[in-house]
């Protein structure tokens, strides 16, 4: 049973990949790593039963917790980048 | 089963990196080399590291790109574009890996328990530490009490590099002017974004109470002082980030920072001269005590509060070096 | 299972390559530090691979457990101190890249060497 | 009792499992960024309550089973957080995506 979902999981999170390794945007690639980090979340839970050992859900609940400050640091880059250089700095995409 | 697991993140792992060196984008490269922190932590849980997988979760996901996002906006999202590719790096690095390839032959198998490495020391690790230290972490019992010397060399170097960040980011200004001036402006945080300002705000405490967890569940479960550390670390960091980094310097002052970093130090290097004032040798916590197997327990507590003490306070003063680099005055 | 057996130490290699490449032949001063956290994480692979033994758990002994197989504990201690030393180190090497930027307004390796010979 | 659990588990894993991949293929196929954030919010939400929900019935009356809830409970609050932080910076930051088709654009 834990097999199914964890399958299920890995195979998101190489979709994911593949959002972020095509971009285009740079907030595509934000968006990715956000997605990706829940769902390593959901690995680790699944996991960790898989192996049976759940008290390892600590780790998973690590990632749930910080996961989030790596967004809101990319968003504060992108605000002083805004602040910085005027509005057309946000649109520098990837060639 | 597992294997197979591993596998199939090991391979994502290895596009990943590609990726992150291919890619122009120096900000990609940083949210990309998150991913693959994340894939790191992933494959080193399912490699029965839960201690490893914890650390790799606590630097990794917040603080790492944190840091890299600080320096990349004092200098320059975008590389500049080579102008020849470079062949003679490639048939460099071609030729070491054929030979580094060649060596993994001569390597067990993964998982082989009569590999040469599960011979030596650690099954008495394993045997002795219920006996000798009484706490089930194996993990957190040689860290601590067996490989303690070891572990102070790590938290000096942790404290040296945090010494050097202050130096070199404080240039020709003195040493005591690397962080903001009180009356400084910062750029104000995340101030006028309510939704995920209220949501940080309730995360922090939770973020702080799950850092006290982890350093004094070391014991139990995987844990312990640099863990820890890195945990409290990321939420004073998660504040400054919501609330303008002023904000977290009067939460915590300059003095307050540095007093971690060398207490911290200071902590773990008493109790091994406690020690021998007690009779023993230099960390050998069994004299602390008049049971053996408590004093050891006492001296690990004390040294991984001395660590996450000091790991705490090293991530955050070179955060706030970073982050004061801002307008430089 | 036996031809999966390396597949680790592959993984180990291709990492390892792949910072190296991108330290010596990058110009870019954060992209060669990037590539140096990259080659890091490879040592790191290579070993909690070594850690592993078949059929084992974490090395945190369970109570009431008889005969449970553990894997090595020693590999993860090293490596648990180094990946908090990594960021540290990592952090230096970000710090010497903000002052390089301050002196020559670049971060291009080749561009600031320039400038040295020049002067 | 216990296979009616397993089948309760098996139900919400099997719906976790559905949403989750419809997400990701959201994500990789949609053609404009706000779209593609429309897709991973959304899913990313239920899945997660689908595949801890499914975890939960198995731990049964447990310390895991509240470490669970705590886990979900973090992701429900901060996962549409960040999502709204993103397509806001997104917004003001000006970003427009070509209208064009997606084999054209993306």
């Amino acid at each position: 049973m834990f097999v199914t979902i964890s399958i299920a999981i890995l195979v998101t999170m190489a979709l994911a990949i593949i959002r972020a390794l095509l971009g285009p945007s740079i907030y595509d690639r934000v968006l990715a790593v956000n997605m990706f980090g829940t769902k390593t979340v959901l690995l680790v839970s699944v996991v960790a039963y898989l192996l049976g050992r759940p008290d390892f859900l600590d780790l998973a609940l690590a990632y749930a917790l910080i996961n989030f400050i790596g967004v809101l640091a990319a968003l504060e880059f992108f605000q002083s980048r805004l602040l910085r250089s005027g509005l057309d700095a946000g649109k520098e995409e990837d060639s | 089963m597992t294997i197979l697991f591993a596998v199939f993140l090991l391979t994502m792992l290895v596009i990943t990196a590609i990726a992150i060196v291919r890619t122009p984008d120096l900000f990609a490269a940083v949210m990309l080399l998150g991913i693959f922190s994340l894939l790191m932590a992933a494959n080193f849980f399912v490699l029965d590291a839960a201690d490893v997988a914890l650390t790799e979760a606590a630097v990794g996901a917040g603080i790492s790109t944190v840091l890299f996002l600080g320096a990349l906006a004092l200098t320059a999202a975008r590389e500049r574009s080579s102008l020849a590719p470079p062949r003679l790096a490639l048939v460099v690095v071609l030729i070491t890996a054929a030979t580094v390839v060649y060596a993994t032959f001569d390597k067990p198998a993964l998982g082989d328990p009569n590999a040469p490495v599960h011979q030596h020391v650690a099954p008495w690790y394993l045997e002795q530490t219920p006996v000798l230290i009484g706490i089930p972490n194996v993990v957190t019992a040689v860290l601590g009490s067996f490989r303690g010397y070891d572990t102070l060399g790590e938290v000096f170097v942790v404290f040296a590099a945090a010494i050097g960040v202050l130096f070199v980011l404080s240039g020709d200004r003195p040493l005591s002017a690397v962080f903001r001036p009180k009356d400084a402006p910062s750029t104000g945080g995340l101030k006028h974004h309510l939704i995920p300002r209220i949501v940080g705000k309730l995360l922090i405490p939770f973020i702080l109470l799950f850092g006290f967890y982890v350093q004094f569940h070391g014991e139990y479960g995987p844990g312990g002082g640099f863990q820890a550390g890195a945990i409290i670390a990321a939420a004073v960091i998660l504040y400054a980030v919501l609330e303008g980094e002023d904000r977290a310097l009067v939460a915590l002052p300059e003095p307050v920072l540095k007093g971690l970093v060398a207490g911290g130090a200071l902590l773990y290097t008493a109790v091994g001269l406690v020690c021998m004032l007690l009779g023993g040798n230099f960390l050998e916590y069994s004299v602390l005590s008049a049971d053996a197997v408590f004093g050891q327990q006492l001296g690990i507590i004390l040294i991984e509060a001395g660590v996450g003490v000091a790991v705490t306070g090293v991530l955050l003063c070179i955060f706030h070096a970073f982050a004061a680099r801002d307008n430089p005055a | 299972m036996q031809i999966l057996g390396l597949y680790n130490y592959w993984v180990f290699v291709a990492l390892l390559m792949i910072g190296f490449y991108a330290v010596i032949a990058k110009d870019n001063l954060i992209k060669k530090l990037i590539g140096l956290s990259i080659f890091q994480a490879a040592v790191f692979l290579l070993y909690i691979s070594m850690d592993k033994v078949e059929g084992g758990t974490a090395p945190i002994i369970q109570p009431g457990a008889v005969d449970q197989i553990y894997s090595n504990p020693l590999p993860q201690v090293l490596i648990l101190t180094a990946i908090v030393v990594g960021i540290s180190t990592t952090a230096l090497g970000l710090a010497i890249v903000v002052r390089i930027k301050e002196a020559y307004d670049t971060i291009e390796e080749s561009e600031a060497a320039a400038m040295d010979r020049e002067a | 009792m216990s296979l009616a659990l397993d089948i309760g588990s098996w139900l919400l894993f099997g719906i976790g499992s559905l949403v989750l991949f419809i997400g990701a293929l959201g994500v990789l196929r949609m053609p404009t960024l706000y779209t593609r954030m429309h897709a991973a919010s959304l899913t990313d939400s239920l899945g997660a309550i689908a595949v801890l929900g499914g975890i939960m019935l198995q731990a049964g009356w447990s310390l895991a089973a509240l470490k669970l809830l705590a886990i979900l409970l973090f992701l429900l609050l901060t996962s549409p957080a960040s999502s709204y932080a993103l397509a806001n910076a997104a917004l003001l930051a000006g970003h427009q995506d070509s209208r064009s088709p997606p084999e054209n654009g993306a």
